[in-house]
């Protein structure tokens, strides 16, 4: 853990994203929600498979976008990434143990 | 309580007073020891109810075919007296001695967010009584401490006592969701210099580990019962089967939250004990990083292991052998920590005040807990001993004989230093006994009669089933266990008026606490210390026995003081500490009213009038909370540097 | 030296109260899991019987480490010197890291064949539908053409499959003695396999809270030799034979002819919830009384079956059972002394001869 | 909120914004609330895709998903503009954070008040789409009608409820972005401006982010 970090450090951090810097991640960004619109609007076309996968690929693409660059999680202090990014994986665990138990309804204690 | 009121407004200029009791500095109050102290009482009288609630039920189940208590009375208190020594008893005496204790050990002032302490308590106490105002309003919560749907659908439990569960449990929830952020950024962000992560006290980490816990599991407990409370009140039906909702789904929201929970209780005290071992061993904690990490171990680990509470609900044999594996693990770090404490002792200089044999008792009643826990978590055995008197035993051994005894031990322990009196120790060595030999008593049969297949949460049992001698047995017992909380009582009220008085360091203890007047000051460090290793007051005390500490310290010694001159002391009046505000109870209050107008909202109770009035109570207590936090925002600009008045 | 003898007062009443467990599990106690009569609890025994030696030895390993550690290193002087400060060893903890994980991994692997034996459901198995009730158990044979309620008959040395289904909340289905507990679920199937190995009269329980009158919900598990077996499922199968006879309660003679023709009533509305074969009470709200005459128990195992039983809970059903929704309809005094007795007299001699096993 | 004892409280009485651990205390307390906040509506979400998933095995099965998807309730149209608008309000956010570092006040509000005025029509936006699909037969209840055709599912029950308390998270941000700024506007000198808006730019991100996922797992998918 990052101790006695110094605040100048990721003060410097921010203050290398421009005003320009975030018009760009804001384009690619629009730009990311406008091909997710797009392939469901076809999705009937490219298979559901494969539209899945670029679905979640494009969106995760996204969240992270917002997280690392609006959020500054990238190049901000440690202790930010670690309180974030542990409860995120506690929360895919959860929903995905869910789903895979209530997907498969087996009715034998054991 | 008198006594320490005196003690403490003698030392601290901010709240000196005279003539009657000072109300105003309480219940203004933001210093994170005056509502330590508040979450330490209120805890205790919840305690009080919650075994009250269980002599009921243990009289009733003390003769076979016993008429003491009708079904649904009986029904109503099993689950208020886990949901009180749940939610409202070990939860809030953890957090209680942790606000206490917490910021004295790593050096701090206050906690980070004073006023959101503030807040917690009374959002706590709230809760608490809104839960306890159903019994006076047609019957309070009776489908268990778990809730399990659908008998918790309002077809199934038409009182209100669901509601007021759902509700008063979801303010306990806001109020620990804001203690343990307060916590993490206390414990993270506000230690004294040189108090680095890995000289943290252990009861300083598991504080840490537990406030994590809690922001990760409480959401899940909340998201389930805001959905019990929409299937309860506004058309839904989540869990209602018979609409197409799945009981299942509610079990697991509830696990998914009321395992780690289960660990919530026990890892502060872990740490209590992790302190009091070595002082009265007069040794360091044998294998200090594994016992720390040992602990996040278990938090971590606790997130994946919910469901071995539903192995019998037929998830089929792949999933259960996953949750048993996984639960299983869980006795590996448990056992480092044992293993450490016991190696604590050795070789050392044991000396058996109350307070250690309270920490010893704990161990040694852990490991029975512990023990039963692992055959509950193999699945064959367990679908013979759930929902059986087996789990009500192990359940009591880890919750009683582990977190109730550890909390024992830090009561003896740390008041000296929160009241400025010794607890009276014959009387507490005589008190320790008694509890102990009753706890067993009371507790141990119930492994023998869940094994010969009574099933748990049933008011009768017949006769003639093998039962009746060890229900009586226990009963018993539980007076006794009842006795031995009033020699509890007796001793706190008369060491407060006559107990020896406490000196700095009554126990030769090594932490950051113990360099402070007992009590200490509202601005605690007159001089925040520089701590060089893991037990500062310890090495400034015995500097060769510190020469071989090289773990987790430098060479240079920690600059710590407990003796200031007159001088010192009188520049204490320009330590800035926030001012009293009531903006945290207002908005308390409001969210409690508000949350009593929800019980309502949707009830066909006196028709209109009822819905009118809730509607009422919704308002009254968002309009209660807005003005708060416009208080609060004036309170918190005068304490800021940039904003306020200068002082 | 007297304080250490107070410090031993803790191992001893535990080992005393441990001997007293040790002796009452020797005791075949109605309810108990130590004494299995089918093969899923005999696994579970067999599984449980090692785990169990391996918790005492952990057990007595641990807490002896503790109390010897305790005694031999107390403080003998008020001012002695501060001991060594030791920090830790690291091949110790890894020592006692790897021990545990052992012991766990074997609790593990028998754990998970023990599992493997008890989930299967062997496909020859006789399937019996099994529907939990606030508050009390419905069975149902051959696809619902045999449907009776509290009592659960099944053939001795044949694996049974009950199919587990809720009506309402949550149950759970428990004979200590032939198998462990699996839930019963609304919206939700379960199965669960076992074989009786012993004819015999079990206990069974619904174990799982499901409202005021969880504690009352029990019922009791026949199991027949094969051939009784059969000719039980024969003889239910038949319509009850034209109601006649008489029985002595309450100080009255009832008369049975009389008691169908109440029961047919529909002012009197037990044919609007209970159902008997051959007759018009179709109502499927209560337990089904066809051959009411052979239940072992009244009222999902609250009094034990007699005449003067069925009688008290014909007269207040709700100070028998709290809460149980018969109750709600047949209150105290609803019902008139003399047709009780009629009642008791249809419904008692509803009945064909079983030969009956032994409690077990 | 605000930490006003700090470990380091120096002589001077000057409250310095970081702690021992080298970060700003509110930051450190709103991130781990952040992190709460994502398993809140993980488990919001996840018991939207546990009914969502039976309701559609379920419409397959009895062949009327072709016509009956409880998708088609949700226009595509309304919802990409309502995602669109909430990642522009993200950007006018973070301008005007960075515009608040640079002390450049004037900026700094028009971007405020940009994002104060599109989370406002995103909350619009939403109710707009709840009239319109309770006025279509989608309602906080265990059954919907499509077209006269009654339909037992619980995708209303779950889907209200989890894009309701989106909502309402959003609602509470705009109330914190217009209290940022009128605080701003009252003090513009205090130095502690620029982590006021650095906090409520946190929670409003946040935000945004919960909306891509439920965009893409709800709407999408
Ligand atoms: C403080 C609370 C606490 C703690 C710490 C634990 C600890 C554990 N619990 Fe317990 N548990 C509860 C509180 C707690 N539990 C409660 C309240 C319930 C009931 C809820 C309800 O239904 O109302 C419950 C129920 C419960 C069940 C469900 C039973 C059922 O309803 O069917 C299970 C099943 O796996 C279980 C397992 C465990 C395990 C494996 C541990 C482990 O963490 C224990 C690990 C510790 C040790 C093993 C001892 C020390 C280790 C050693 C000395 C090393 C050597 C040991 C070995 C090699 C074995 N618990
Ligand atoms: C921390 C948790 C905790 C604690 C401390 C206790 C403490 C006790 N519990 Fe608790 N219990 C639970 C948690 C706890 N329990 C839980 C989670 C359940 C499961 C509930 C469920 O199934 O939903 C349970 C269930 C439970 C049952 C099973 C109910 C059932 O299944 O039907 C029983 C039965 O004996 C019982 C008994 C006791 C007793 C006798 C005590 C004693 O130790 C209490 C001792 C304390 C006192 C006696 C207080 C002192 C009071 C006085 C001195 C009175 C005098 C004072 C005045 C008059 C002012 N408990
Ligand atoms: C409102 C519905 C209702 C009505 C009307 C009703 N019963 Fe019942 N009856 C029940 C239910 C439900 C039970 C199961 C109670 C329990 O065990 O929890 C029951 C149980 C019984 C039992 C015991 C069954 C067993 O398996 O042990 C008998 C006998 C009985 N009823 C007879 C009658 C008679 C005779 C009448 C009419 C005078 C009657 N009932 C009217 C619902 C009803
Ligand atoms: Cu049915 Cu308990
Ligand atoms: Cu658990």
């Amino acid at each position: 853990m990052a101790e006695h970090a110094t605040h100048d450090q990721h003060a410097e951090a921010h203050e290398a994203h421009g005003t320009r810097f975030y018009w760009m991640v804001g384009a690619i960004l629009a730009i990311i929600t406008t091909i997710e619109v797009a392939i469901f609007l076809v999705k009937d076309t490219i298979g559901h498979e494969l539209f899945l996968a670029i679905l979640f690929i494009l969106s995760i693409a996204k969240g992270a976008g917002v997280v690392m660059f609006f959020m500054h999680l990238r190049g901000d202090a440690r202790i930010f990434q670690l309180v974030f990014i542990v409860p995120l994986t506690f929360a895919v665990t959860m929903c995905l143990g869910f789903l895979t138990i209530f997907s498969n309804y087996g009715g034998i204690a054991g | 309580m008198a006594i320490a009121e005196h003690k403490l407004t003698s030392v601290s200029p901010a709240t000196a007073s005279s003539g009657s009791f000072p109300w105003r500095t309480w219940l203004a109050t933001v210093d994170h020891k005056k509502i330590g102290i508040i979450y330490i009482v209120s805890a205790f009288v919840f305690f009080m109810l919650g075994g009250i609630e269980a002599m009921l039920m243990r009289v009733q189940l003390g003769a076979p075919n016993n008429t003491f208590l009708s079904a649904d009375v009986y029904n109503q208190l099993f689950t208020m007296h886990a949901t009180t020594m749940i939610f409202l008893m070990v939860m809030p005496m953890n957090v209680g001695i942790g606000n206490y204790v917490v910021p004295l050990m790593i050096g701090a002032r206050d906690m980070a967010f004073p006023r959101l302490n503030a807040m917690s308590i009374w959002l706590f106490l709230g809760g608490g009584l809104l839960l306890y105002m159903s019994f006076l309003t047609g019957g309070a919560p009776n489908g268990g401490w778990f809730a399990y749907a659908p008998l918790t659908q309002v077809q199934y439990s038409p009182t209100s006592g669901m509601d007021y569960w759902i509700l008063g449990l979801g303010l306990t929830g806001i109020a620990s969701i804001a203690g343990a952020l307060n916590f993490i950024v206390t414990v993270l962000n506000m230690r004294a210099p040189g108090m680095s992560i890995n000289r943290m006290p252990l009861f300083v980490w598991m504080n840490l580990v537990v406030s994590f816990i809690i922001i990760f599991a409480f959401p899940t407990f909340t998201v389930g019962s805001i959905e019990l409370l929409f299937d309860r009140q506004f058309g839904g039906a989540f869990f209602n089967p018979a609409q197409g909702g799945d009981a299942m789904l509610w079990q697991h929201l509830f696990w998914f939250f009321g395992h780690p929970e289960v660990y919530i209780l026990i890892l502060p005290v872990m740490g209590m004990i992790s302190e009091i071992l070595p002082v009265f061993s007069r040794k360091p904690i044998f294998g200090y990083s594994f016992v720390a990490f040992s602990g996040v171990g278990i938090g971590f680990l606790g997130f994946i292991v919910w469901a071995h509470h539903m192995f019998g609900v037929g998830m089929g044999p792949m999933a259960n052998a996953f949750f048993a594996a996984a639960s299983m693990v869980i006795a590996i770090p448990t056992g480092v920590k044992i293993f450490n404490w016991i190696a604590t002792m050795w070789a050392g200089d044991v000396r058996l005040t109350t307070a250690m044999l309270y920490a010893i008792g704990f161990i040694s009643m852990f490991i029975i807990g512990g023990i039963s826990g692992i055959t509950l978590a193999s699945p064959p055995i367990d679908l013979q001993q759930t929902d059986s008197y087996y789990v009500v035993a192990h359940l009591h051994y880890v919750l009683f004989g582990g977190s109730i005894l550890g909390l024992f031990a830090g009561a003896y322990y740390w008041f000296p230093k929160m009241t400025g009196r010794m607890l009276n120790e014959r009387i507490g060595k005589i008190q320790f006994w008694i509890m102990l030999i009753s706890f067993n008593v009371t507790f141990f049969p119930m492994h023998i009669v869940g094994t010969e297949g009574m099933p748990r949460r049933i008011y009768t049992y017949e006769a003639g089933m093998g039962w009746d001698l060890w229900n009586f047995i226990e009963t018993v017992g539980t007076f006794f266990l009842a006795f031995s909380i009033l020699i509890f009582i007796y001793n706190v009220l008369s060491s407060l008026r006559n107990g020896e008085v406490a000196s700095n360091d009554p126990w030769d203890a090594a932490t950051l606490e113990w360099t402070m007047p007992s009590p200490p000051p509202s601005y605690n460090f007159l001089h925040i210390p520089i701590v060089n290793s893991r037990r500062p007051l310890w090495d400034a005390k015995y500097p060769h026995a510190a020469g071989d500490d090289h773990h987790g310290a430098s060479s240079a010694p920690s600059q710590v003081r407990y003796e200031y001159t007159d001088e010192e002391t009188a520049g204490a009046k320009d330590i800035h500490m926030p001012s009293l505000t009531f903006s945290p109870m207002i908005l308390s209050g409001g969210l409690t009213i508000a949350a009593l107008g929800f019980v309502y909202i949707n009830k066909d109770i006196l028709g209109l009038p009822t819905r009118v009035a809730a509607l009422g109570f919704i308002l009254i207590g968002i309009v209660m909370v807005a003005i708060a936090i416009r208080g609060w925002i004036v309170d918190s600009r005068k304490d800021s540097p940039y904003l306020g008045q200068h002082h | 030296m007297r304080k250490e003898a107070r410090k031993s007062t803790v191992p001893l009443v535990v080992l005393l109260l441990s001997c007293a467990a040790m002796l009452s599990g020797c005791t075949n106690l109605p309810a108990t899991t130590l004494f299995t009569y089918g093969d899923h609890a005999t696994r579970i025994l067999d599984l449980l019987m090692p785990v169990f030696w391996m918790a005492v030895g952990v057990f007595v390993v641990v807490q002896g480490a503790l109390v010897y550690t305790v005694i031999r290193f107390r403080s003998k002087q008020a001012n002695a010197p501060v001991p060594a400060q030791i920090h830790g060893n690291t091949n110790i903890e890894i020592m006692w890291t790897i021990a545990p994980a052992i012991i766990l991994l074997v609790i593990a692997v028998m754990t998970f064949r023990t599992q493997a034996a008890n989930s299967y459901q062997p496909p020859e198995a006789m399937k019996i539908r099994a529907i939990g009730h606030q508050w009390w158990f419905e069975f149902q044979y051959d696809d619902g053409t045999i449907v009776t309620a509290n009592d659960l008959y099944i053939p001795v040395g044949q694996s049974v499959q009950i199919q587990l289904e809720a009506a309402d909340v949550m149950h759970n289905f428990w004979i200590p003695k032939l198998a462990g507990k699996t839930y019963m679920i609304p919206g939700k199937t379960n199965y669960l396999a076992f074989k009786a190995t012993e004819a015999g009269i079990f206990r069974g329980f619904c174990a799982e809270f499901c409202g005021e009158s969880h504690g009352n919900m029990h019922f009791r598990v026949i199991a027949l030799d094969a051939a009784d077996f059969a000719k039980w499922k024969t003889n239910f199968a038949t319509t009850p034979a034209a109601a006649n006879g008489t029985a002595q309660v309450l100080g009255l003679t009832g008369d049975a002819a009389r008691g169908a023709a109440i029961f047919a009533d529909a002012k009197k509305q037990c044919s609007s919830c209970h159902i008997i074969s051959g007759t018009v009470a179709k109502g499927k709200i209560g337990p089904n009384l066809t051959y009411f005459g052979n239940r072992r128990t009244i009222a999902a195992g609250m009094l034990p079956y007699s005449t003067d039983n069925m009688a008290k809970w014909l007269q207040d059903p709700t100070s028998i059972k709290p809460g149980n929704l018969m109750g709600r309809v047949i209150k105290k005094g609803t019902l008139k002394d003399q047709e009780i007795a009629d009642l008791v007299a249809y419904l008692d001699g509803m009945k064909f001869a079983v030969n009956m096993p032994a409690e077990k | 909120m605000s930490a006003t004892s700090h470990a380091h409280h120096d002589e001077a009485g000057q409250a310095p914004l970081v702690g021992s651990l080298g970060v700003d205390s509110r930051k450190l307390g709103l991130w781990a609330f952040i992190g709460s906040e994502t398993l809140f509506f993980t488990a919001l979400i996840t018991t939207h895709l546990i009914f969502y998933a039976r309701t559609k095995a379920e419409l397959t099965a009895s062949g009327m998903l072709a016509h009956l998807d409880p998708k088609h309730f949700l226009g595509i149209n309304l919802t990409s503009v309502l995602a669109a608008i909430l990642l522009a309000s993200s950007l006018t956010m973070v301008l005007a954070l960075a515009a608040s570092k640079a002390k450049e006040w004037q900026k700094f509000r028009f971007w405020l008040l940009a994002t104060i005025i599109l989370g406002s029509s995103f909350v619009l936006g939403q109710a707009y789409e709840f009239s319109h699909l309770y006025a279509e037969g989608l309602k906080l209840a265990p059954q919907f009608v499509y077209e006269g055709e009654t339909v037992k599912s619980l995708f209303g029950v779950t889907f209200f409820t989890m894009t309701g308390f989106h909502g309402l998270h959003v609602t509470l941000g705009v109330i914190w972005l217009i209290a940022v700024y009128f605080k701003v506007r009252k003090f513009p000198a205090s130095p502690e401006n620029p982590m006021d808006v650095e906090l409520v730019g946190l929670y409003w991100h946040f935000v945004d982010l919960v909306w891509v996922g439920i965009f893409t797992l709800i709407y999408l998918i």
